[in-house]
Order: C-alpha cells, then structure tokens, then sequence
C-alpha cells in the first residue's frame, strides 16, 4: 500500500486543508496534554493536599535542591533547539537539503545537551544528597515529570536521528512528503518544549 | 415469517417468567449463620430490616425509584411488543418511508426528566446533607472511634472522660494494642478497645472512621450506612439506632484476601446493659495454664 | 486502483504482519473473541466459589495447582485474583477491542468508502501492542503471587501492597492504552480525511459517528490512566507515595520506608475519569451497530437520525465530567456530590433519546426477525433496564445502600452482557457474509439466541435482589453474613444461569467455525442493505472497492415512495 | 464431636514426640546445657486470657488461650523462662552441616500457632496446617524469606508449596484474620538450636571440639550471650540469665 | 499556506522575533519569582507569562495562525 493510493497523505485535505499527518500529530498533541495534564492536576492535587508544617510539608525555596540556573539554561536551550527545528524546515521548504540538515543536527545536539545537563548536573546530584524519588512526593512528583517529560525527548531525538540518517532517504522519492514529515516531527518538538515552558516556573520557582 | 414469530412470543412470555420466578418461588428465609451468634431482623429479598431513625428515608427513595422504573420500563415494553406484532414484515405489508411524528415520546421524555430532577433535588439532595451537614450534638451522642485494618474491626470508645487517648502508629502490637494506645497519655487511660460494637438505643452515635493500611467501608445494612474507610483521612458518620438487637458490620469494598471475612457484630442494647459491657470489656483476666494445657 | 500489486507480499507479511486494515480486523475479532470466552470461563469458576462456597470443584478442581486452589477448593486470594482479571480482560481485551479494533477496523473503512485506515503500520502497530498487553495479562497469572488481585479498578494502598502481579497488570495495562490510544488517533483522521465524494458528515451511517465519537473519547481519556499508571508502577517500584498516606500499618508492621504524603483518592479521580468515558466506549459502537441493524431489517430510515447523532456527540462531552459518581462515599461533601449527581441525571437523557429513537424506528417499519435483528431487538429492553437501574445509583441518598453491591453488578452487567454483547453478536452474525462471503445458519442462530437471551436474564436478574438485600461484591463467601445467607439461593440461581449460558455459546462456536468454509453463498449485499460496504465485493479484495464510490444520498434509503426496489444504496447515482 | 477430639490429640502428642530439637550427629558426643534463669519481678509478667469473641469458631477447638509473649515456668525452682532460642552464635566457622530432612510442622489450632517458637536449619522445609474450622490467613513478615501470604479457609487444608527456609534471624508470622496469632520462626546456617520448653532447660549436642558464643533470643527480652568452651565428648553446662 | 520562497522568509522574521521573546520572558520569570508578594499571586503571575509563551510557540512556530482554513474547516 504506497503512499499515492491513500488520498492526502501528502495533499492537503480539501476542506480541513490539513494531510494526514498533521491531522494526526494534533490528534496525538490532544492525548499529550491529557497525559500531561492528568500529571500537572495531581502535582496541583498533592500540593493542595499538602499540611502546612510536618514531614510530609512541601518544600519550597532552598529544601528543594532544584537550581533555578539549571533549570533556566535547560528553558533556553529548549527555546533554542524550537527555533533550530523550525528553521530546519523553514531550509527544507526552500528545497536546501544540506541547511535544514545542518539545522536538525543542530536540534538533535540541543535536546542531548538538555537530556545531559538534567541526567548528570541535576538527577546524579540528587542522587548524590541522597535524594530519591522515595524520599518526599515532592520529590516523586519532579523525578516522575522531569523524568516522563526527558523520555519524550528523547523520543523526539531518535526521531530527528531517522530523518537525518535512513529518513532523508525519501527526500529524492517525493520532497514535499519530506518536508511535511518534518514539519510533523517540528510540532511534536514544539509541544514538548511547550510543556517544559509550564514545568520550568511549577517546579524551580514556585 | 410464521415460525420466528412464534419464537419471538416464547422468549418474551419465558423472559417474564424467569424475572418473576425469583420473587415468587423462593420466599423469605431468615435464621443464624455460620458465625454462632443469632442475628436478628428476618433479611430476605427486599431492603434489610431498618433500625434507624431516619433510615426509612432511604428506603422511601429506593421504592418510589423502583415503581417509576418498573412503569417506565413497562409502558415502554408495551409500545416495543406492539410495535413487533403489528409492523412484523408481511406479505402485502411496506414500510413508511416518512418519519412519525412522535409528540407523545418529546413529551414523555421531558415528563421524565422533570421527574428526574424532582427526585434529584426533592429527595436525594434533602436526605444526603442530612448525612452530610447535620451531625447530631456531640455532647448527647455516643463517640465511636472505628479504626479498620486488613480484616479487623477495631472499636476505640473514649471511656468515662469523653476524650479519646492518644494514639500512634509506633505503639501499635498486634496482640494487644491493635489501636495503638499510648498508655502514657492520662486520657488513655479509661479508653476500651473491643472488637464488638456495642451502642446504646435510641441515642444518636458518631463514629470517625479511619483505618490503618488499606481502604475498607464501614457498612451497617440495618442502619443504611455506608462510608469509605480510607487511610490518612478521618471521616465522621452518624445514624441513630432505635431497634435493639444484635445485628451485623460488613466491609464493603476489596481490602485483601479476606475481605469476606472482615465481618463485626453490633449490638444495640439499651443504656444499663451498655455500661455494664463498656466495664466488663475492658477488663483482662488472668491466664494460668496448668488448670488447662 | 485496487490492483497496483508491485510485488506479491509474502504469507508473513499478508496475513501476521499485514497492514491491511481487513486483516487487522479479523486478527483483532479472533483474539478479542477468544479473550472473551478466556473471560468468560474465569467467573464461571468463581461461580462455583460462590454457589457451594469452600467445596471441591468437580473435574477441574485440581487443574490448578496447590497455591491456587489446594484440593480443588479455591482459595480467596485466587478469587481475587479471577475477579480482577475477569473485569479486567473481559473490558480492556475483550469488547473494547472488539467494538473498536474488530468492527471498527474491518467495517468503517469500507462504510466511507476509504481504501484503507489513513496510518495504515499504525494501525498494525496498535494491534501489536494490543497483543503485547494480552500476553503479559495471561502471564500475570504464573508469576509468583498470582495474577493482580485488588479488582479491575485497583485501588491503592491495596494495589500499591500487593504481589507482582500487579505490576504485571499495570504494564499490560500501559500497552492495553498505547494500543487504544494509536488506533483512535488512526480512526478519527480516517473518518474525516478519507470519506469519499459526496459522502458529507451527515449522510454517515450512525455507527460511523458512534466510531468518531468513541476514538475522541478513547483518545482524551486514556492518557489520564496511563499517567496514574506509570505513577502507581512509581509507587510500587520506585517506593514513592502518590497514593500512600502517612503512617500506615499493614498487618503490624509500621511501613516507615514509606514518606507519605499522598492520597488514594488521587487514583479514584484519575481511574473514574477514565472509566466512565471506557463505558460509554463500550456503549456507543454498540448503540451503532443495533442502529444499523435494526434500520436495515425494518426497511425503513432511522427515526431521528440527527437527534441521536446529536445525542451522541453530548454524550461524548458529558460523560468527561461525570466521574465521581463512583466515588460517592469517599466523604465527599454535599457540594460536589450535588455537581456530580445533577451531572449524572444529566447524561441520562441523551441514553433515553438515543434508545427511544431506535424503538420509534421500529413504529409503521416491516420488521424482518433475522438472526442479527433478533440479537439487536433484545438490546433495546436489556440496555433499558441498564440504564434504569442506573438511577438509583445516580442518585446519592439511595447510592449510601447500593454502593459496592450485587446492585452495581446487576446494573453494569445488564448494559455490558445483553447489551454490548448482543450488539457484538448481532454484528458477527450480520458482517459475516461480508468476511467471508457465507452467511451463519439461521437455526443455529435462533438457537443460540433463544437460550442466551434466557440464561443471561436468569444471571442477572437475582442480582438486584441481592444488591437491595445489602450483598456486597467481591465476597468470597457470601454465606458468612447473615443478609447474605439469606439470599444465597439466588447466588446459585445466578451461578446455574452462567454455566448455562456457557453451554449456550456452544451452539455459535461451532457455527462460527463451520460457516467459515461451509456457510450457504450468499450474494454481496444478502440483507439488501444500502450503505457502501455492502457495495464491495465480500470478501473485500485488498482496495476494497474496484472503482472509487460516489455517494448521492444518506445511508438509510429504504420503502422510498415510488422507487422501484425498497431500498436504493448510497453510491447509485439518480434513478433512470 | 468426640472422635475428632480424641484423633486430634493423638496427632498432637505423635507431633511433638517426633520433633526433636537437636540432631545430634553420630560421631561426637559433645553437649552444651544448661537453663534459662529468669530474674524478675514476676507479677509483672503475668499471662493474660486472649479475647477470642471475634470469631467463635476458634473456642470450639479450644475454651481460651492465653498470651504466649513472656511465659515463665512457674513449677521451676529458679524461675526459668519458656519459649527461648539458645543457638551457637559465633565459632563455628564456615563448617557445613547436614540439613536434616524432617520437616517443620506448624499447626493453627483454638487460633493459636503450635508451637509458638520454631527452630530449623537454612534449606530446611515447613508445612503449616490449619486445625481450626476457620479460615486463617498466614502472614510471613522476614526480611530475608519471601514474604508468604496465604490463606487456609477450611479445617485440614494443607498449604500445597511447602515452605524452604533460609537463615535469617527470628521473624514473625502473623495472622491477618485473627490478629492475636502469632509465632516466630528462627532460621540458622547449622544445626545446634534449641527452644527451651516447661523446664527451661536447653541441650545443644554433637558440636565440634572448639570455643563458641551462645546466644539465647526471648521475643521480648531481647538476647544474652555466654562463652563455651568445650572439646572431647564432654557435657558443659551454661545457665544464661534474663533480667528485664 | 502559500509556498512561495518569500512568504516563507517572512516566516523566518517571525521565528527570531518569538525567539527573542520567549528568552526575554523566561528571564522575566525567573525575575518574578524573586519578588516578595503572596503565593497566589506568585502562581498567577508565573502561570500567566507560562501561557503567554505557551501560547506564541503555538501560534506561531506550530503554524495555527497561519491555518485559518483548518480550524474553519473542522470545527
């Protein structure tokens, strides 16, 4: 079953003037901010639920652990690697395979940069303290997030990774298919950075 | 057509039959049960017995629920039998391609959900903040604390000064001081623990239910009272019981292997007898084991 | 179009791996059907437990080893575990996949007119981890411990405490959601993108909007479970406490390793806001199917077509803020119960509309008893009383009684046996000379409805009365309450009635397999049906349809005044 | 009613006869005795009637128990203490010791464990079972063994997998339907254990020649240790005392 | 959506323009929460500029405010 037979893949619809792909990444967008938001209501649900003094109290400020400056510097490289990923295919919409190349690798090495600076400056030095997701909820509630949240970049680099290596294979087959095959993987970026805008301010400043 | 008309007719007469077999057949049994105790009340097929004040309540919205039921689902098996006998397919028979205009099923339907609304806020409503926002004065009602754990009933009374002791999870031993009981706190020190509910009739009871490692609910048929027994929260709940009698605490909700057998008796018995019991159980006697082992 | 083979795929790839929306069909119909009887057979045995509690089981007592049931008699924590893996296989790996993966799969493609599903190795992919999900639920029964054993909806601290089965059941169950997830994502697109020419939202079959209308529920209200998933396995593996409160004891032991903080009640808000929109997943496609059914075999259009797509499309939002109508006694107060309640009223409305609408169609029809016509008919009083009994348990004041008993299984069992289950029967019976080109024997047919439809009211009718006598569920041994021994002569009336019905699904297994090759031919379209798969070729060759339809009218043209024949289908262009 | 009774006792003496303490290996006669004194206030630790109303099956098989957490021999001379675990502690290297292939009875009977204390030996194997006509739910609580957690619903339901222990310290098993049952099981790498009975007095033999700590555990006095020296085929005796 | 090179360098002002204001607005962020006011309105304010950003990655970089026609066309 080639892509031609299927009607839109790559022409968009008529009257949604969506093609399929795109109509699916929002779709899966949509499930995202569900899975995300069922996350954010119970990190609401237990801080509510938190007394105000006693062991299981939520911390704030300085018990946290958490350094605003990491945090900060992962925000910007995650804004950074938005920009690169939109300008990769900004190039690829120009019909320049070797630019949005360059672009996407530049994405790729942002997100390992993000992925590295929360695994080895922030897990390993909670680690370190002796800090586990056993420890507190407060902590559970950041390991989780951060941690599901890292998982799906990760997702997104093996991704990019395809469309850099085999995936670019399809750009001589049918240009426009390729491109809009990025584009699909942009959205997808843009989401997760997206849900990082809303972690960074919940977890390291409030 | 003639043959699946007559099994049409068979399955709905047997269906009817097999609803009402139940209730007709098989009267109404009561009697002891495994556990030794009698229990009194004669349960069968319908409610429970009620010993509570305001329990009729309850069973007031579940009959007039289940009349409106059976004569919604009865008038509109009617119109469905009706509807397959006389537009069967037959020879000489056509269908009609323009919908019917169907006033009598928009009407119907608003009648429904007007009557809907009025048991919504008319009865439900009234009857659930009465065992929500109106507790009983804590001065004229028995305090109860039930502490629930993986297949025990666990009843705290405060003894004769009304405050209960401390309790903490550290304190607890399994043989004896289930509950936890720090003996140090002098309020602990006339507080009963007994696995036996044991109330005073014709007062209003409060008890907080909490428990220690799972949830269970805390459901007593007789008194229609049901509440989840949830670990980390304390939930207060009250009836008044005016029937005196022994009858039955039942966990209602999935708490472990032996969910089943998570059963306690309550007592209902009139205040002398009361008090005697509150001294009696509490007291522990001495073992010695040559007069036995 | 349809014949653009460039290479010959091979037995593998047509028929195991295949991306072929038809075949993804069938193999998710086969698994699914096969899961429901696995089901099926687990509370048969609990029947056993709970008819003659504590007694040798005969004949297969001892099949089941000494830590499951030493001596034949089964012990309360292989119960447990039966029960749980009853609620959970029957719904999660059997009549979800089978409404959305099996018919929605196989049927809706064709109804619009599409070649395929639009993500054609997603769809492969979400059967996969379907299958991935199953495996690891049956495994979940040899590991040590047994299978997960704090019920379907496993709540903590029960399920945070128990054996590794549990987490082998939220695993199954992570792949059970990603499964589902992917396929409503497939369908929704498919639905919108791929209808042909001429087919507008509007001139939809009914169960094609049912289908929409479930993936958007499937797609919003799955995630929420997934994230209580992965935080529960957090909880059980990792050692936090989302779920568990400070200062718990279990069985004498102070769990200090435990930091607290967290509260079960966050699993019941995220679990319910799942599973209330998962039963009207089970609900719609069902209510989709009968529809079709019983427009075709009255000869006449549906009455109130936009009225119950409407309805539909309500019932789709309401059923998002409906949740906590499991969680009543929870100590919840007067405020949000009262949401809840008036919520609940709410959504039964668009219930009663829908059904009223279909027994309205059945008004100046020409009612043709077929097999499928039969099964689809019984829906319609079977989900009535479903639905009523719903009510009291709607309403708070009379939930205090009814809350967790033999009510609440009377009431969900009789929207999910006759009527889900029917609705599937109906569509097995009425899509089977599409796959395969036979049609089922009618005999057979009527015999196996006859009996299921008896058998099934005997099960489930006792429960009400149990459930009013004050019968909790999940009891292991009903007899040890007084109020339950009381009753306990229905439970073995309702035991009889379930291995009754056993013996009933004999008749449509055998048939099931024998048609396959030695059904009586039929022609493509045998029940004179207008909607466009009956257009296709049965069975549908790999681009279903050899030219690509045009649609000129809405699905349910039948008795039209002055036509010639008494139905005209929807890709004919104007009569000469 | 009284047949059962009658068989029920026989199978309770046979039990106890064939549960011997210390396999004593053929070779060596060495022993250690001796009895566990206990000094104390012994008001103090007075036994207490166990409020069984909770489940009335449980008085059928027997009218009350009393509490097993501290039971001292009344009859003795020098007070002495039951239900202690006198064990070698330290000395005997890393010697490897038969495992005796007799295996561990338990049985639940007036909701009670028979016998309170069990001693065996890591790789040894356990059988629980149930004499009471009720349902009782076993409840392992090591930190070493697998956490076993089952049920027994009906009277002579035998637990089908039996049990094999490994060395760990004493652990509680506990009941989770009744909640005043409990016993302790006490694990060792070798087979020089002992669990003192109505005379208090403990016998550990067949030991190799060399100079040992031994160590008496008591579930809520805590342990006393003493040294030993022993060698040629001679009997030492070692009184320990508890003082609380 | 027009695919005409320029429209499509147009695009790109617009990405380095979000680009800077998505940097300038996590520091005013940052900034914010130093500030001594009460809890809530910490929340409030962190919460809105969080959206305010969500919402420019959205419109802009995710193309929604260049596809009029799909949102008219769906909903």
């Amino acid at each position: 079953m080639s892509a031609e037979v299927l009607p839109y893949t790559v022409k968009p619809h008529p009257v949604t003037g969506l093609y399929n792909g795109k109509f699916g990444i929002w779709l899966f967008l949509a499930s995202e901010v569900m899975l995300f938001g069922a996350l954010f209501s119970t990190y609401i649900f237990l801080r509510i639920g938190a007394p105000e003094t006693g062991p299981t109290a939520w911390p704030t400020g300085e018990q946290t652990h958490l350094s605003w400056k990491l945090g900060g510097l992962n925000t910007l490289i995650l804004i950074l690697s938005s920009v690169t990923m939109v300008m990769a295919w900004v190039q690829f919409k120009m019909d320049n395979l070797a630019k949005g190349r360059m672009y996407l690798i530049a994405t790729a090495v942002l997100a390992i940069a993000f992925v590295a600076i929360k695994l080895k400056f922030e897990y390993m030095h909670k680690f370190h303290l002796g800090i586990k997701p056993s420890t507190s909820v407060f902590f559970a509630i950041y390991f989780t997030m951060t941690g599901l949240h890292a998982l799906h970049i990760i997702g997104g680099v093996v991704v990019i990774a395809y469309f850099i290596g085999p995936g670019a294979k399809l750009w001589h087959e049918n240009r426009e298919y390729y491109t809009n095959r990025i584009e699909c993987t942009g959205l997808y970026w843009h989401f997760v950075d997206l849900v990082w805008i809303f972690l960074f301010p919940i977890l390291y400043l409030l | 057509m003639n043959r699946s008309r007559i099994i049409g007719v068979a399955t709905v007469i047997v269906v009817i039959v097999c609803m009402m077999a139940p209730t007709v057949v098989l009267g109404q049994t009561d009697g002891p049960v495994a556990s030794g105790h009698i229990i009194d009340g004669d349960y069968g097929y319908g409610m429970p017995p009620n010993a509570s004040k305001d329990g009729h309540n309850v069973d007031n919205l579940i009959h007039i629920l289940h009349w409106f039921m059976l004569a919604l689902f009865v008038a509109w098996g009617i119109f469905f039998v009706y509807c397959l006998m006389r537009f069967r397919a037959r020879a000489g028979h056509r269908a009609t391609y323009d919908p019917v205009k169907a006033k009598v099923s928009k009407y119907a339907e608003i009648g429904v959900a007007a009557f809907e609304a009025f048991l919504l806020i008319g009865l439900s409503m009234p009857i659930w903040a009465a065992t929500k926002n109106e507790p009983p004065a804590k001065e004229l009602a028995t305090h109860v604390r039930v502490v629930a754990e993986q297949f025990q009933w666990n009843f705290h009374y405060p003894g004769t000064d009304g405050t209960f002791g401390r309790t903490a999870a550290a304190f607890v031993d399994t043989v004896d001081n289930p509950l936890g009981l720090d003996r140090s706190d002098p309020a602990a020190e006339d507080d009963v623990f007994a696995t036996e509910l044991h109330l005073p009739v014709n007062k209003p009871v409060i008890c907080d239910l909490t428990s220690k490692d799972v949830i269970h609910s805390f459901f007593l048929p007789v008194m229609r009272v049901k509440q989840d027994v949830i670990p980390g929260m304390r939930i207060p709940v009250w009836f008044t019981p005016v029937k005196e009698g022994r009858y039955e605490v039942a966990c209602a909700q999935l708490c472990g292997n032996n969910h089943y057998s998570m059963r306690a008796e309550m007592v209902i018995e009139d205040d002398a007898s009361f008090a005697t019991w509150l001294e009696e159980v509490g007291k522990v006697e001495e073992f010695d084991e040559d007069e036995l082992d | 179009m349809s014949g653009d083979h460039h290479h010959e795929p091979s037995f593998i790839r047509k028929y195991v791996f295949s991306v072929d929306h038809k075949v993804i069909g069938i193999q998710y119909g086969v698994t699914a059907l096969c899961f429901l009887f696995l089901g099926f057979c687990l509370i048969m045995m609990m029947r056993w437990q709970l008819a003659y509690p504590g007694e040798t089981m005969p004949i297969i007592g001892n099949l089941f080893g000494e830590a499951a049931m030493p001596g034949g008699v089964m012990l309360p924590e292989f119960y447990n575990s039966l029960g749980a893996m009853h609620g959970t296989i029957m719904i999660f790996l059997g009549v979800v996949p089978l409404l959305v993966g099996a018919f929605g799969n196989y049927v809706m493609p064709l109804q619009i007119g599409a070649p395929d599903m639009a993500f054609p190795k997603l769809n492969m992919l979400s059967y996969w981890s379907y299958f991935l999900g199953g495996v690891v639920m049956l495994a979940s029964f040899f590991v040590p411990g047994g299978a997960a054993n704090s019920g379907w909806t496993s709540y903590p601290p029960l399920s945070d405490i128990a054996t590794t089965g549990q987490t082998w059941w939220l695993f199954g169950m992570v792949c059970l959601i990603t499964s589902s997830l992917l396929g409503s994502v497939n369908f929704i697109v498919t639905i919108v993108q791929l209808r042909v020419e001429g087919l507008t939202m509007f001139r939809l079959p009914f169960f094609v909007w049912a289908q929409l209308i479930t993936s958007f529920l499937l797609l919003l209200a799955f995630p929420p479970l997934e994230a209580a998933g992965v935080l529960q396995l957090m909880d059980r593996l990792a050692g936090t406490s989302f779920f568990l409160p400070e200062g718990l004891v279990v069985s004498g032991v102070v769990q200090t390793q435990i930091s607290g903080g967290g509260s079960p009640i966050l699993w019941q808000h995220l679990f319910w806001f799942l599973a209330h929109p998962e039963v009207y997943v089970l609900i719609l496609p069902a209510m989709g199917m009968v529809a079709e059914i019983i427009s075709i075999n009255t000869r006449k259009p549906l009455w109130g077509y936009r009225a119950m797509i409407y309805s539909t499309i309500f019932l789709g939002f309401m059923s998002f803020i409906v949740w906590a109508h499991h969680m009543f006694m929870t100590g919840m107060g007067t405020k949000i119960s009262a949401f809840f309640a008036t919520t609940t009223m709410i959504i039964s409305i668009p219930s009663v509309v829908i059904l009223t609408a279909m027994v309205i169609s059945l008004y100046q029809g020409a009612i043709r008893f077929t097999v499928p016509m039969l099964f689809a008919l019984a829906f319609l009083p079977m989900f009535a009383i479903g639905g009523l009994t719903g009510l009291p348990l709607g309403l708070p004041a009379s939930d205090i009684h009814l809350h967790d008993t033999y009510y609440v299984i009377g009431h969900f069992h009789y929207v999910v046996a006759p009527g889900t289950i029917f609705a599937i029967f109906a569509g097995i019976y009425h899509w089977f000379p599409k796959i395969t080109g036979r049609t089922l024997n009618k005999t057979l047919g009527y015999i196996h409805f006859a009996f299921s439809f008896i058998f099934i009211n005997i099960i489930f009718m006792p429960m009400f009365w149990q459930g009013m006598a004050g019968v909790s569920r999940r009891l292991y041994d009903q007899t040890v309450y007084a109020h339950g021994d009381a009753v306990q002569s229905l439970t073995v009336i309702s035991s009889w009635g379930a291995w009754m019905l056993g013996l009933a699904q004999i008749p449509f297994i055998i048939n099931f397999f024998i048609s396959i090759k030695a059904g009586k031919k039929v022609s493509d379209n045998p029940w004179e049906a207008t909607t466009l798969e009956w257009s296709a070729p049965s069975p549908p060759p790999h681009g279903n349809f050899a030219t690509v339809p045009v649609v000129y009218r809405g699905p349910y043209e039948y008795s039209v005044p002055g036509a010639s024949s008494d139905y005209i289908p929807q890709h004919i262009t104007t009569e000469a | 009613m009284k047949l059962s009774m009658i068989t029920l006792a026989a199978a309770f003496a046979i039990n106890t006869i064939t549960f011997t303490p210390t396999p004593c290996q053929a070779g060596d006669k060495n022993v250690i005795t001796g009895k566990i004194i206990f000094k104390g206030d012994l008001a103090k630790y007075k036994r207490t009637k166990i409020n069984t109303s909770k489940d009335p099956n449980c008085k059928k098989s027997k009218k009350t128990i009393g509490s097993e957490k501290v039971i001292i021999n009344k009859k003795t001379d020098p007070l002495t203490l039951r239900n202690v675990v006198v064990s070698i502690k330290s000395g005997l290297g890393d010697k490897v010791f038969p495992v005796s292939k007799e295996e561990l009875k338990v049985t639940q009977f007036g909701c009670q464990y028979k016998p309170h204390i069990i001693a065996g030996q890591s790789g040894q194997t356990l059988r629980i079972l149930n004499g009471d006509n009720t349902n009782h739910n076993i409840h392992f609580l090591p930190k070493v063994n697998d956490e076993h957690n089952f049920t027994q619903p009906k009277k002579d339901m035998v637990k089908g997998k039996t049990i094999v222990l490994k060395a760990e310290d004493p652990f509680k098993v506990k009941c989770d339907v009744h909640p005043w049952m409990n016993c302790y099981i006490a694990v060792f790498e070798h087979p020089f254990f002992d669990v003192t009975g109505k005379d208090g007095t403990f016998k550990l033999a067949g030991m190799p020649d060399g100079s040992y700590t031994i160590q008496a555990w008591h579930e809520s006095f805590g342990t006393v240790t003493a040294e030993a020296e022993i060698s040629g085929n001679t009997i030492v005796t070692k009184d320990m005392t508890f003082e609380p | 959506m027009s695919d005409a090179h320029a429209d499509v360098t147009k695009h790109v002002k617009a990405y380095i323009a979000v680009f800077t204001a998505l940097i300038t607005l996590t520091v005013v962020t940052v900034l914010a929460s130093r500030l001594t006011v009460a809890p809530s309105v910490h929340v409030a304010i962190a919460l809105a500029i969080a959206g305010f950003k969500a919402s420019l990655v959205a419109m802009i970089f995710m193309h929604l405010k260049w596809e009029r026609q799909a949102i008219s066309g769906l909903c």
